[in-house]
């Protein structure tokens, strides 16, 4: 078992390294000179000579590769055209940030999901049932801006005034110093991934509990907790895993518009602006992060897979 | 604070206090560098830390900061600037010829020349005359070069100046700095006007979206915000809570023709374009109605502006034969529109509209900001373009001439060099009214700028915020000066 | 006459006809009706939209009505007073355009690689499903984000971007249903009368996993037009002066106190039709589950 | 104590009925097999005993009564105090009931849990009552590492684990090997007898019966049809349809349908494949002649599909040589002619695979000719039709989707894919492995009526002995990968000379 897991790490960082290729390469491709970008109108002849020389834009691509690459390893995500500054102290406060945007909105959903999955799976055709299915329906089709703002004009603007609709905190002080400004963007992105999640646990659930030895463990005279807890949850779990892994990594991703929209200071709204201002290692940097995120949560979900079923576990 | 106070305060100003302030804009590219300010937010920074010699007031008239007093010699070819008595920079030490003449060196270091270097080709060398006292010694002639020197970005800093210990003589103290979010402020204690500036503390923060700015005005996240979208005036209006400040301001949002490629390097061509155009359509649709009307010229508060031109209004009628004349009946052109400005792309699509009745085609290609300032930025044929309020010479100087940084339009005209350049050099008021209001007449008539009109400036704040006044200048929140500012 | 019924089947023995089957039973399911009323009642609005406009409120989707964000008129006018029910009306069609192609680039490439690594198995199989894992990784926002910036928001680049990031997800299910075919017997059989490869794939794999790639299809119609309405959202979708439903809501938020209309209808547009869409979805997902069941 | 079911009636939750008023009873100690077709109701009627119905089916009617307590009468929770303690149930399909998660000693310790009996060594007890090793590195295995047989009598421990007085066990042989089948079967009978038990055994194989059951009750269509004594019951039939059942039971004492052998026709000289380092065939040879047909015998595991695909050319990695008339093929159908494919025909194990679900029957029978013959539409029409004609396809059956047919239908329906071309060999594996006793029946019929009217060489994979009478010439036992006897039916039945077909002869079951 040890070794396939150890299999599947060394195939998620050869993925994770062609990624970085990847995004080296389509990075370079972004048209406009930094130098430009970041004196905007101001820009002079004069200055944009200066400032290009200054950023070492005039190395050969195959170096910069290099020194990025080893710099990434060694924790130096490179260098910020437009802050003149290193980009992990742009992002370091940033990803903090996200990541705490992701995780709340991650243990909450799954939570939720896994709870009403379970719950409706139970009570398959009753009236619950469907009543939570179609909500969940509704709403896993709602694009995450229309989410945003409808909550900001339902929860902040215009019908009720109780959440702040932007995230403002001064610098230094972490995101959570003010939970109240948290509750809109994680709620958006809790009410995007929760139906997911239900569905699929609703799904695999209602497999499981029609499976043979979930009968089987009900005519052996089992209370319905242990039938539930100990035979039918661990067989959903795998499965789960996978979707709850997939929704997490598109929470990396969506966490753009919801950041956007809110002004919650991320890597989301770190990202637009750099690929305005054509601030490559910025960039390259972020689009990084969120691949890894996606390429580790996945790892984890094969690895939760791996462990719920005995057939590899026992090997 | 929320509590529903809906009555302006009034009396005495009180001191005290934090105010803050929504800007537009900014980002990780944010700077405290009083040389080079790029987005909003860095001008109000730097409009709030240093002070140049000498500044525009609200009404757009000069006025002494650190200078107490600047004179040009007959020939206008040497400017003495002198300091004032016992100003000092926020570390309390006094200023000296030798910061001034330092700053400028930085101003103008030809390694990595800043902002502002751009307007002072024509400065020879700085030298200190005295204990308190500047020579700006000139390569050539300028009468106006007192205006030249009165622009924001050229902060009078202490020649020891370091961008980690951002030191000025501006109302307001650095404390923390954080680029693209926010950045505070503390009173400066050395302030030379009495008594000024009434609040403890200033925060300014970016928005990089308008909806997040009102919202947080809204909310009461924030005390004030520049830069209201036009729609949301009558509704913040009605606000009790709210204020709405508007001034009137030479800001401009042009069309920029190239003069020398055709299809506009034909003047007729030019002429039926800034025929086509409903001015009052423009302004109603594009500001609300927030704006006066233009008339093809710019610096509308000069002295010497060319008032006594017709106005220009729509005729579509004269647009199609002069350009049937041309022989370009049915033209087609790309008009290429970014969001350097609110209003731009949306001034943009009403001259689409408008230009249709004279069987024009206006093709929109929209761009991000980058890429319009990017490298074909100054070559578009037909574009558009955003200046603050400015007179005559110093606009003149930054895109009219040849040698212009932002000569967008291509705009070489020898008659119109030759009555600029002796306006420039002539010291007699009456004379040089005449030659500028020559050298209008010439814009006005092959010019290859179309300005449709003055935008004002309109922002909010909560009604308890008191002190801030109107301004010409084009910058918002009464020039983005807080100094005055206090809360009741 | 049995026969003959026989001969009209036999004669197109290969092309994956006549899989009544998933059809019916998903319209056997309500949500299948209220989905595709829904979704018509939208795609409707949509196609007739851009004629019905200006007969109904007398303005072009770029003519003035009034003042910016005036309440005259029936849902009043944007940003520069254009009427905001003829843009609402006009605004579908390229939304809708671009999503359906979208989808179908995607579906049309996922299945084609997914389809292939399945039925080839072995090494082909881990070294292609590794390459989409590597694409898997970049999310599909971002990635439209950057082809936009380098490109511009040019129609196509929208279409082609979200299309060819739909195509690894779909082929990673397209893959797994084709391995789970391939197992069965009757490809044997196939090769065993040496029917060629492709011929394999289309004839007898493809109608067997129609049913996962009709619950793929909807699913991603249904994300891409949340894909195109963001992107336009964001500022970087369809370019105005065009009439659409994403650019609509970007334009109009920010009077969204003052003059709801320009944002509430396409938010409500887009809502119905992705509810539609994925309504349809879903009782076909649940209708080929039954399908499983059996 | 005593189960008895009365009149019990049960329908679907929409209404039809699945049992009209079934009802038997079962002393302690004595063990009634219910028998009858897949879909006659058995299993539901099996676990009305333990008051549990499965989603989806209702009772509308009738009692259960164990010892003299109505379960029917009774709420949910008493039901399940009953269950596992007073009434147990053994799986139709061990390893679909086996959690496969979980360690089987745990498995069986959760039974007793579950009804407040303290695990005192009762699990290493029951282990080795239903003769499984009982130690710790035993218990701790999972099911997906025991074999069918184990994990059944897995099953089995876990029913007796709280030595319950009623036992219903639901098919619990189908699917092993005859070897298996006799030692569980052997199993059950002693631990019934021991704990007076009352044992309701579902099967649809009358052998079995014969050999455990003392009473008979014959389901058909959700009603009992008969019952009586097993001896009444298989020795004088009164009802039809049990004369039916019986009538489909291959009997090793007929006489085999001789056919006429004449050349022969395919050759297998020296065959061998590996699958890696495992050898699985090992210089294999056979010969069959036209007319012939071989019955190639061998337990599960033992190589036969894998020798059958070699034969057809489906297994293209084996070294030696297959030879049609003398002329060696090659290895790989995508190197035969269309002649050779043409005359070697392969059908499939299983009915539920071997047909593309969303082609018609006529669309599969039809490939073969559009591939390897120049019919044109109109003919290979007629052709298909004629052959689902010869095995007993209606041709209204000819436009059907396979789910559209019963496992008979279909398994008839790939024969006649195979016999299209009128091949000169057809290799069947297990082609009736996967059917009911009378279904088999007919399949075997349709084959040996083919094989006289067209006079083709068959291979007849199986690991059913009992089925030599019925369908064979001649059989070649397969055994750890070579031929470990080969001959005419008569002798090998009558004289065996092989350590393994003796031992399959004596666990093969007879009426
Ligand atoms: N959950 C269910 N819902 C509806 N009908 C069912 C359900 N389970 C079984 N049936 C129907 O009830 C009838 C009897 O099923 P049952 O499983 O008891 O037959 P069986 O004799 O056990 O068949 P087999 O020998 O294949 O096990 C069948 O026709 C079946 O279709
Ligand atoms: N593709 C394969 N890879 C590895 N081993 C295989 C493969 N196919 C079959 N085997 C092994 O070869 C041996 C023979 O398999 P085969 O299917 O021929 O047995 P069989 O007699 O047909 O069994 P059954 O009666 O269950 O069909 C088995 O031990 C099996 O595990
Ligand atoms: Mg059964
Ligand atoms: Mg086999």
């Amino acid at each position: 078992m040890s070794r396939l897991i150890v299999r599947r790490l060394v195939v998620s960082l050869a993925v994770l390294w062609l990624v970085s290729l990847l995004v080296f390469v389509v990075t370079l491709l972004l048209p406009g000179d930094p130098a430009r970008a970041i004196l905007g109108q101001q820009a002079t002849p004069e200055r944009i000579a200066a400032l290009q020389q200054q950023l070492q834009l005039d190395a050969p691509v195959w170096e910069r590769y290099l020194d990025w690459l080893g710099g990434v390893l060694t924790g130096d995500l490179g260098f910020s055209t437009s802050t003149q500054g290193s980009v992990n102290s742009l992002l370091g406060d940033r990803i903090v940030a996200s990541l705490v945007l992701l995780i709340a909105a991650a243990v909450i959903s799954t939570a939720v999901g896994l709870v009403l999955g379970t719950w409706t799976a139970m009570r398959r055709g009753r009236p619950v049932d469907h009543t939570v299915s179609g909500i969940s329906l509704v709403i896993a089709a709602l694009p995450e801006f229309v989410i945003g703002v409808g909550l900001i004009i339902l929860l902040s603007t215009t019908v009720f005034r109780i959440f702040p609709s932007v995230t403002l905190t001064r610098p230094g002080a972490p995101v959570w110093s003010e939970p109240g400004q948290l509750v809109l963007p994680v709620l958006t992105l809790v009410l995007v991934v929760t139906p997911y999640i239900t569905r699929m646990m609703r799904a695999t659930m209602s497999e499981v509990l029609d499976s043979g030895y979930v009968e089987m463990a009900r005519l052996k005279g089992l209370p319905e907790r242990t039938v539930i807890v100990r035979h039918a949850f661990p067989h959903a779990i795998g499965p789960v895993a996978q979707v709850i892994a997939l929704q997490l990594a598109w929470l990396a991703g969506g966490v753009v518009v919801v950041e956007f929209l809110f002004r919650y200071p991320g890597i989301g709204q770190a990202l637009i602006d750099a690929v305005n201002k054509r601030d490559v290692e910025v960039v390259q940097a972020v689009t990084l992060l969120i691949a890894a995120v996606y390429i580790v949560v996945n790892l984890l979900a094969d690895i939760v897979g791996i462990l719920t079923n005995p057939k590899v576990a026992a090997r | 604070g929320t509590t529903a106070a809906t009555a302006a305060p009034t009396g005495a100003p009180r001191r005290g206090g934090t105010l803050r302030v929504g800007i537009t804009g900014g980002g990780s590219s944010d700077t405290l560098d009083p040389h080079s300010p790029v987005s909003s937010p860095d001008i109000a920074r730097t409009l709030n830390l240093y002070e140049p010699l000498l500044f525009r007031d609200h009404d757009y008239q000069l006025e002494m900061l650190v200078a107490k007093s600047v004179t040009a010699s007959p020939d206008a070819k040497t400017w003495t600037a002198v300091l004032r008595d016992g100003i000092r920079f926020h570390d309390g030490r006094p200023v000296t010829p030798a910061d001034v003449v330092a700053s400028f060196r930085r101003i103008t270091d030809p390694k990595d020349p800043k902002t502002g270097a751009a307007s002072l080709g024509m400065l020879a060398e700085v030298v200190p005359v005295g204990e308190n006292a500047v020579e700006f010694r000139l390569s050539e002639p300028s009468a106006t070069f007192d205006d030249y020197l009165g622009q924001y970005p050229l902060g009078i800093v202490p020649a020891d100046f370091d961008i980690k210990k951002p030191i000025g003589t501006g109302p307001f103290r650095a404390s923390t700095f954080t680029p693209g979010l926010q950045s505070e402020f503390v009173r400066n204690e050395h302030y030379w006007r009495p008594g000024e500036p009434y609040l403890d503390k200033l925060v300014l923060i970016d928005f990089a979206a308008d909806d997040a700015r009102i919202n947080a005005l809204l909310s009461s996240q924030v005390d004030a915000v520049d830069q209201v979208p036009l729609a949301l005036i009558d509704v913040l209006g009605s606000d009790p809570r709210m204020r709405i400040l508007t001034s009137e301001t030479g800001t401009w949002l042009p069309f920029t023709m190239r003069v020398d490629r055709p299809p506009f390097d034909d003047v007729r061509v030019r002429e039926a374009m800034r025929l086509i155009v409903d001015r009052e359509q423009m302004i109603n649709q594009v500001l609300s109605g927030q704006g006066r009307l233009g008339n093809d010229l710019y610096a509308p508060f000069d002295p010497d502006y060319a008032s006594e031109l017709p106005q220009r209004k729509q005729d579509i009628a004269k647009a199609r034969r002069l350009l049937a004349e041309a022989g370009k009946a049915d033209l087609t052109v790309e008009l290429v529109t970014a969001p350097v400005q609110a209003g731009a792309v949306e001034a943009a699509q009403v001259f689409q509209q408008q230009a249709k009745a004279a069987g024009v085609t206006v093709e929109l290609k929209k761009v991000d900001t980058t890429t319009f300032y990017g490298d074909d930025y100054l070559s578009w044929d037909f574009a558009q373009d955003f200046w603050y309020t400015r007179n005559y010479l110093p606009q003149v100087a930054q895109c009219a001439l040849p040698d212009s940084p932002y000569n967008e339009t291509h705009f070489n005209d020898p008659e119109f060099l030759d009555l600029v350049g002796r306006a420039s050099s002539t010291m007699d008021a009456g004379v040089r009214s005449e030659l500028l209001k020559k050298a209008q007449r010439i814009e006005y008539e092959r010019g290859g700028y179309i300005i449709w009109g003055f935008a004002n400036q309109v922002d909010a704040h909560q009604v308890y915020v008191a002190g801030l006044a109107p301004s010409r200048t084009g910058l918002p929140l009464s020039g983005y000066q807080f100094r005055k500012a206090w809360l009741g | 006459m049995t026969a003959v019924e026989a001969v009209e089947i036999v004669d197109t023995p290969d092309v994956p006809i006549r899989q009544p089957g998933l059809f019916r039973r998903a319209w056997a399911l309500p949500t299948a009706k209220i989905g595709t009323a829904l979704t018509a009642v939208v795609v409707l609005v949509a196609v007739l939209g851009p004629w019905l406009g200006p007969v109904i409120t007398g303005y072009g989707t770029t003519d003035f009505a009034g003042k910016p964000f005036q309440h005259d008129g029936i849902a009043g006018t944007d940003g520069i007073g254009r009427d905001v029910f003829t843009r609402f009306l006009a605004g579908g069609s390229t939304l809708l355009l671009y999503a359906v192609l979208a989808t179908a680039i995607g579906i049309v490439l996922g299945a084609a690689i997914g389809m292939f690594a399945g039925y080839s198995g072995g090494r082909l199989d881990s070294v292609v499903m590794r390459g989409n894992d590597v694409l898997l990784s970049l999310p599909q926002l971002v990635f439209a984000l950057l082809a936009i910036a380098m490109i511009g928001p040019q129609g196509w680049l929208l279409v082609t971007v979200i299309g060819v990031t739909h195509a690894p997800r779909i082929a990673r299910v397209a893959r797994q249903a084709t391995v789970a075919v391939v197992s069965n017997e009757y490809i044997r059989a196939a090769e065993m009368y040496a029917v060629p490869r492709w011929r394999i794939l289309v004839g007898e794999v493809l109608p067997n996993i129609t049913g996962p790639l009709m619950v793929e299809l909807g699913l991603r119609l249904t994300y891409s037009i949340g894909y195109v309405a963001s992107l336009s959202f964001l500022g970087l979708g369809i370019q105005p002066p065009s009439a659409d439903w994403g650019l609509m809501i970007n334009e109009n938020r920010i009077a969204l106190i003052v003059q709801p209309w320009g944002v509430l209808l396409p938010v409500l547009a887009i809502a119905v039709l992705t509810v539609g869409t994925n309504l349809i979805t879903d009782s076909l997902a649940s209708a080929a589950a039954r399908k499983e069941a059996r | 104590m005593s189960l008895e079911v009365t009149d019990l009636r049960v329908s679907t939750s929409d209404g039809s009925p699945v049992l009209h008023g079934v009802s038997y009873a079962i002393a302690p100690g004595e063990i009634l097999a219910l028998v009858g077709e897949s879909g006659s109701g058995k299993t539901t009627a099996g676990l009305a005993a333990l008051g549990h119905f499965r989603r989806g089916l209702v009772p509308v009617g009738g009692a259960v009564t164990v010892g003299d307590t109505d379960i029917l009468a009774l709420a949910e929770p008493e039901r399940r105090a009953l269950r596992g303690r007073t009434v147990a149930y053994i799986p139709q399909d061990p390893a679909l009931s086996l959690n496969p998660s979980l360690r089987i000693g745990r498995q069986i310790a959760e039974v007793l849990e579950a009804h407040g009996m303290a695990d005192d060594g009762r699990v290493t007890e029951v282990l080795e009552e239903v003769g499984l090793p009982s130690d710790e590195a035993y218990q701790r295995r999972y099911p997906h590492q025991l074999s069918g047989g184990q994990q059944q009598r897995v099953g089995i421990a876990m029913a007796f684990a709280c030595r319950p007085s009623v036992v219903v066990l639901d098919e619990p042989t189908t699917g092993l090997d005859v070897t298996t089948q006799a030692l569980v079967l052997r199993t059950i009978g002693t631990l019934t007898a021991e704990h007076r038990v009352a044992a309701l055994y579902i099967t649809h194989d009358l052998a079995v019966v014969a050999q455990i059951a003392d009473r008979v009750a014959v389901m058909r269509e959700g009603r009992v049809v008969e019952t009586g004594t097993t001896r009444e019951v298989l020795g004088h039939p009164t009802h039809a349809y049990t004369r039916e059942l019986l009538d489909a039971v291959p009997s090793l004492d007929g006489v085999a349908p001789a056919g006429q052998a004449g050349a022969p026709v395919l050759a297998a000289k020296d065959i061998s494949v590996s699958y890696g380092d495992v050898t699985v065939l090992r210089d294999v040879a056979l010969t069959v002649a036209t007319g012939e047909c071989l019955m190639l015998l061998g337990e599960s595991g033992s190589g036969k599909t894998t020798l059958s695909q070699c034969l057809s050319g489906l297994a293209a990695h084996y070294t030696g040589s297959v030879e049609l008339d003398g002329v060696p093929l090659p290895p790989s159908t995508r190197q035969r002619t269309a002649a050779q494919l043409r005359d070697v025909q392969y059908v499939f194990q299983s009915p539920f695979s071997s047909l593309n679900p969303r082609k018609t029957i006529a669309q599969s029978v039809e490939l073969p000719l559009t591939r390897l013959t120049t019919m044109d539409k109109a003919r290979r029409r007629e052709r298909v039709a004629e052959m689902l004609d010869r095995v007993r396809l209606g041709s209204a059956l000819a436009d059907r989707l396979p789910e559209q047919l019963s496992g008979g239908e279909r398994q008839r329906a790939a024969i006649a894919r195979a016999l299209v071309t009128t091949p000169r060999v057809l290799v069947c594996d297990e082609v009736t492995s996967a059917l009911d006793v009378s279904v088999q029946a007919t399949v075997l019929d349709v084959l040996n009526d083919l094989r006289r009217d067209l006079g083709m060489a068959i291979v007849f994979v199986t690991h059913n002995i009992a089925l030599a009478r019925e369908i064979a010439d001649r059989i070649a036992v397969l055994l750890d990968g070579g031929i470990a006897e080969c001959g005419p039916v008569d002798d090998v039945l009558s004289r065996p000379s092989h350590r393994y077909t003796r031992e399959l002869l004596a666990n093969t079951p007879k009426l």
